[in-house]
């Protein structure tokens, strides 16, 4: 349990800096919003990656098998994200086209996520049939959106407050989410 | 591993990759284009003082080139700092200070006409951008104070040089007291 | 910090009142001087309609409403106006304008002024115009003209009038002195107010720490009994006597955010204010006088008077048998939303409702300020149910739309929240700028999109002009062709 | 006559800030008195190494902030964190750990988030999670309580005395007579073991209520929760949440499996359960602000701390419990903003 929640700290970390240092990337408007787009971005990852591991995992079964290409797999999934977060950007746009309009570059960031946590997750586990793949990669995906909600949150508030010019912006971003790791670790299961 | 044998991993990632590339081609060409809403949110930030002195005509062009990514966010002297400040928060940028190049921040003035000077030649009357002033041919001038937005555009005309500018105190800052 | 269940937050505070109610009511003496400010603390001033070294009676107008022109301000004293000028202001941090009348004691009162005869039969919008003229106001401290408010009441068909009795403040007890020593002037002003408002039933309320005051209100009420008035007591807890908050203690509507309570059929006025009524319709004097309590340790005498508006602060200190020591701070109004006058040479004006010489004793200062610790101490007391700790630190931030969203234009400056605040934070203070900030910024975009408006029709009309130019230049060459051709 | 004016409003009553911190100090005595009892004069040393590193570190980083150190060294917050910390630690703690761990609660914990009232987690569980991370074996050694008379109050000191200097003291005291696992720590490994609660009760670490020493330290803290709790320095909602966030699932799985779950009482008075409860979830800085925030707070808690202590890997889970949920503080007050008056009921 510990080990997901702890990937998915270190990939809303990622998130995090992508977000807030690099300014293209800087949900536009008002900062009350960053928890929103994060909860976009989350959302966006929770139907992204259980569709991408779930065709991977058939891919995989039933191309990749029997041509003895299973090492492939990963590079396949990585297709797959690709594609499905370019869809899903797409869609946003068609779908809510001020909030896709906010969230600039909205379609790498989202296949950076799915990515990481695919690589990180779904792979590890040796995944027998096609149900667990698209069951771990949503668990994966759920627990990713928690955790960047929450952190986003935190930081939003942490921002907020008169923080010393040396720890400002990266420095108490790494502190606050070294703290978090720390809980993370303590629910380690036996 | 010879190279013919790494023939079907490449065919097969090539076949897949066509075809996913097809889907995204075709799915990015339904796709709604994108709306020009951010120049008008751009818009409605700025003071609408349509001065020029961001050196673009009016307001609207500077905004529109704000939208394009043609000009920087601090250079609307009216405006000042609350401008900038609300533009770096619409376009997630870092807000920075005034261009020098446009002059310090200006605090909201209105223009003022000398009637004893004022000869009716009414050549202000055009010039300024908001209907501001009121008068006619050989008749005296005067600015309507709560409609002029101290753009400053009515002094060169004037051959006589009878308007001035006054600043405006801020808004009536006494505290608000409710029941 | 126990609360009655009816009025969950709020304080229970020491009323510091009994040394002031026990005197009876004493009429104060005629200033030499009066001093009437022409903003007698609603926030708009009225305009003069006299000038220096006019001579004025009792009652004669003095200031007229810049824009419904009504006669709100009238001549406290007879005599001759000295000046018309600018004096240190009760209730902006400035000076404003005064009309200075020395008084040349002959008290002669306009002839204009009779009683109204059966004003109870009268109809409604014609006994609104004469309060209109009246110059009676809130007395509970607002000070707004009560005619506009019965004007808005009887248009929305207001069901149910409350009478604010409720004087939830320290130190503050004039309406209890009111009520009882005039409950039948308040029963009339209350059916007066029924009315002119057309409200349908009428609750006086009052806090049931005040006991004296309801037995006097039921003593009236029997020997002129009307189904349509009912007296009934309010938890005594601060601010109970708060608009929005009584106006749902007792019917148990909420006033909408953002709207007024005559949208939701209501109407609150002051037990003071009904009494003014009842003597505008039985004397036919204007409003220029007023019940006010001096109070605080800082007086010899505390007690209530009877004053003329514009007498000099003073003259009614020095009628309670004056200072005692000098008093650290004079206060006009309650310890919580009282504001601290610069000089004692200010007039009376409609809003003081309490006037205190508050010597150390009185005062405790708020002390260095620390950062919010997020007790949540200020959020249990707010009686608007915001979140005072989350407000502050966006008021301060200088996020005002943030400041909206928690609730800045809900806070009714009641000052509970800085009462209990241990970091000593200037709560109350620091809300009212951020309000102004965000009047100052909604009146900033209101102009630029006016502006917007005025530049474009500007553009479209100079193409129009440029257009019909065009146009005859083509039809004045095609006429001189066909002329030139036939 | 002229006079100065001021802001309203003009009469402020309540207590201050220091007076509110020194107030829960005055509500830490009976537990320390209770803890000095139990586990021997070990707390007195780690206090007396705690305070001092406490106010030295506040100093030193308000006056790399350009603050007037004198108002906020007399608020008395960092007294309370040191005192929460050495009540958390083990007494046995050899003394440039506990130093550590004051200082890493206070410079990083606290000031690196902006100081007093803006540290988004609780600056004492900062300092005793890096501590429990760092040095897992020192920081579980505990005494054994002076309940069954097997040892005197004396044979405690010197122990104390030689584990505080680390070893630098020339007194050499036979250690494995006198420590052992506390009362959890025996629960979860006799668990692991396959023994019934039967036997693993009857071993000496368990009193009546719950862990020997520690039922009476979870009394006295429960005492001066009651404490604060008259003086009105606490609100109700995170104790009485927290409890129930624990309590209920730890009677729900005993009462399906009693042979392995402890009841809900043993749950209430071992571990630092009462302590976490009144003292360390209420601090307000770190805590939600609204008082319906508070209870999903403070029942959030005391779920974790259950889970924890059931399916965790460390023995007492308060400080990872309240870390967590101090992370979820802005989450939650996002979502739990009391109803406004005149606003919608949605």
């Amino acid at each position: 349990m510990a080990e997901l929640l702890l990937l998915a700290l270190g990939a809303s970390l990622v998130n995090h800096f992508a977000v807030t240092s690099l300014p293209g990337l800087r949900p536009v408007s008002g900062p009350g919003d960053r928890v929103e787009a994060a909860a976009a971005m989350g959302v966006a990852v929770l139907c992204v990656l259980p569709l991408a591991s779930g065709i991977a995992d058939i891919v995989a079964r039933a191309v990749l098998a029997p041509l003895a290409l299973g090492n492939l797999d990963t590079l396949v999934l990585m297709l797959l994200v690709a594609t499905l977060a370019t869809l899903a950007d797409t869609l946003l746009e068609y779908a809510r086209p001020r909030l896709h309009e906010r969230l600039r570059a909205f379609a790498p960031l989202l296949a950076t996520n799915c990515a990481v946590l695919g690589v990180g997750f779904v792979r590890i586990e040796q995944r027998p049939s096609l149900f667990e793949s698209f069951g771990y990669g949503a668990i994966a995906a759920g627990v990713f959106a928690f955790v960047l909600v929450l952190f986003t949150a935190l930081d939003e508030r942490v921002d907020a407050s008169d923080v010393p010019r040396a720890f400002r912006g990266a420095p108490i971003a790494l502190v606050s989410a070294g703290l978090v790791a720390l809980a993370f670790g303590g629910l380690g299961t036996r | 591993m010879t190279l013919v044998s790494t023939l079907p991993g490449l065919l097969t990632l090539a076949a897949l990759a066509a075809g996913l590339g097809g889907l995204l081609g075709w799915s990015a060409a339904r796709g709604p284009r994108d709306s020009g809403s951010v120049a008008e949110r751009i818009d409605a930030l700025l003071p609408q003082t349509q001065c020029g002195r961001c050196t673009y005509a009016r307001c609207k062009p500077y905004a529109q080139a704000i939208a394009a990514g043609e000009a920087d966010i601090n250079r609307c002297p009216p405006g000042g700092e609350l401008t900038i400040r609300a533009l770096a928060d619409l376009l997630g940028r870092d807000p920075q200070p005034l261009a020098p190049e446009v002059g310090p921040a200006q605090p909201p003035q209105v223009a003022w006409i000398d009637e004893a000077r004022c000869i009716g030649c009414a050549r202000c009357i055009p010039a300024c951008p908001v209907d501001a002033i009121v008068g006619a041919q050989k008749f005296t001038h005067t600015v309507i104070a709560a409609h002029c937005t101290g753009c400053e555009l009515c002094l060169p005309p004037c051959p006589v040089d009878c308007i001035e500018l006054r600043v405006v105190e801020a808004v009536d800052e006494r505290l608000h007291r409710a029941a | 910090m126990a609360s009655a269940s009816a009025f969950p937050a709020g304080l229970r505070l020491p009323a510091h009142k009994s040394e002031a109610l026990a005197p009876a009511i004493a009429i104060a003496p005629a200033p030499s001087q009066a001093i009437v400010s022409l903003d007698q603390g609603s926030g708009r001033a009225a305009l003069p309609c006299v000038e220096a070294g006019e001579r004025v009676r009792v009652g004669t107008a003095i200031g007229i409403d810049p824009e419904t022109r009504n006669r709100v301000l009238h001549a406290p004293v007879a005599g001759v106006i000295r000046a018309v000028e600018p004096r240190v202001s009760a209730t902006g941090t400035g000076h404003g304008l005064c009309v200075v009348i020395d008084n040349d004691g002959t008290g002669d009162r306009d002839p204009a002024l009779e009683p109204i005869d059966d004003a109870e039969r009268m109809p409604a919008p014609q006994w609104i115009e004469c309060l209109a003229n009246s110059g009676v106001v809130g007395l509970g401290g607002a000070a707004f003209p009560t005619a506009v408010k019965l004007a808005a009441a009887l248009a929305r068909e207001a069901t149910h009038l409350v009478l604010n009795g409720a004087e939830c403040e320290p130190w503050i007890c004039c309406d209890d002195a009111l009520m009882r020593a005039r409950a039948p002037r308040i029963l009339l002003g209350a059916r007066l107010l029924l009315r002119a408002s057309g409200a349908g039933h009428c609750t006086i309320a009052v806090e049931d720490d005040k006991p004296e005051a309801i037995a006097a209100l039921k003593a009236a009420f029997s020997s002129q009994p009307d189904e349509r008035i009912t007296i009934r007591a309010v938890p005594a807890v601060y601010p109970a006597g708060a608009e929005r908050q009584l106006l749902t203690t007792i019917t148990g509507i909420e006033v909408p955010s953002g709207s007024v309570p005559s949208q939701s059929g209501l109407l609150c006025q002051n037990v003071g204010t009904a009494a003014a009524v009842a003597d505008f319709a039985v004397t036919g004097e204007p409003c220029i006088r007023r019940i006010v309590t001096i109070n605080g340790s800082g007086v010899v005498r505390p007690g209530n008077l009877d004053a003329l508006i514009g007498t000099p602060i003073a003259e009614l200190m020095a009628h309670c048998g004056g200072y005692r020591g000098t008093p650290e701070r004079l206060i006009a109004g309650g310890p919580l939303t009282g504001r601290a006058l610069p000089d004692d040479g200010i007039g009376l004006t409609k809003a003081m409702n309490c006037l205190v010489a508050a010597s150390t004793l009185d005062l405790a200062p708020r002390g260095a300020e620390m950062p919010c610790i997020r007790c949540g101490n200020c959020a249990n007391v707010c009686p608007a149910g915001l979140l005072p700790q989350q407000l502050q630190r966006s008021a301060q931030a200088g996020e005002l739309e943030q400041a909206g969203a928690w609730g800045l234009l809900d806070c009714i400056e009641c000052a509970c929240c800085d009462y209990v605040c241990p970091s000593r934070i200037p709560l109350t203070q620091r809300f009212c700028e951020a309000k102004s900030a965000l009047a100052a910024r909604e009146e900033r975009l209101r102009r630029a999109g006016d502006a917007r408006w005025r530049f474009e029709r500007h553009q479209a009309r100079l193409q129009a002009d440029a257009e019909a130019e065009r146009r005859a230049f083509d039809e004045a060459r095609r006429r001189a062709r066909n002329d030139g051709a036939s | 006559m002229r006079f100065e004016t001021a802001a309203a409003p003009h009469v402020i009553a309540g207590f201050t800030v220091p007076r509110v911190m020194f107030q829960v100090l005055l509500a830490l005595l009976p537990v320390s008195v209770a803890h000095v009892l139990v586990f021997g004069p070990g707390l007195l040393l780690q206090l007396a190494i705690a305070c001092p590193t406490a106010l030295a570190c506040e100093a030193v980083a308000l006056r790399w902030r350009g603050h007037a150190a004198g108002s906020f060294l007399r608020d008395g917050s960092v007294l309370v964190t040191a005192a929460l910390l050495a009540l958390c630690v083990t007494p046995l703690l050899p003394w440039w750990l506990t130093a550590a761990g004051v200082a890493a609660a206070v410079l990083l914990g606290k000031h690196a988030f902006g100081g007093l009232g803006q540290n988004a987690f609780n600056p004492a569980m900062v300092g005793y999670a890096a501590l429990l991370v760092s040095c897992p074996a020192e920081m579980t050694r505990w005494p054994l309580p002076l309940v069954d008379g097997a040892h005197s109050w004396g044979d405690l000191a010197t122990l104390t005395v030689h584990s505080f200097y680390a070893g630098t003291s020339a007194i050499v005291p036979p250690w494995d007579a006198y420590t052992g696992a506390t009362a959890l720590d025996s629960l979860r490994t006799g668990l692991g073991q396959r023994y019934t609660m039967g036997e693993i009760l009857a071993q000496p670490q368990f009193g009546a209520l719950g862990g020997a020493g520690f039922q009476w330290i979870n009394v006295a803290a429960l005492l001066g929760g009651a404490f604060l709790l008259a003086r009105g320095i606490v609100r109700w909602h995170i104790p009485v949440a927290f409890l129930a966030g624990l309590l209920l699932p730890a009677a729900v799985a005993h009462g399906l499996d009693p042979g392995a779950n402890a009841g809900p009482l043993f749950h209430a008075f071992s571990g630092a359960t009462m302590l976490g409860a009144c003292f360390i979830a209420t601090d307000p800085v770190s805590a939600a602000t609204s008082d319906r925030g508070r209870v999903v707070y403070g029942f959030c808690i005391g779920l974790l701390v259950f889970l924890i202590r059931r399916w965790g890997v460390y023995p007492d889970g308060v400080a990872f419990a309240v870390l967590l949920m101090n992370a979820a503080v802005p989450l939650i007050d996002r979502y739990t903003v009391p109803r406004i008056h005149g606003h919608p009921r949605h």
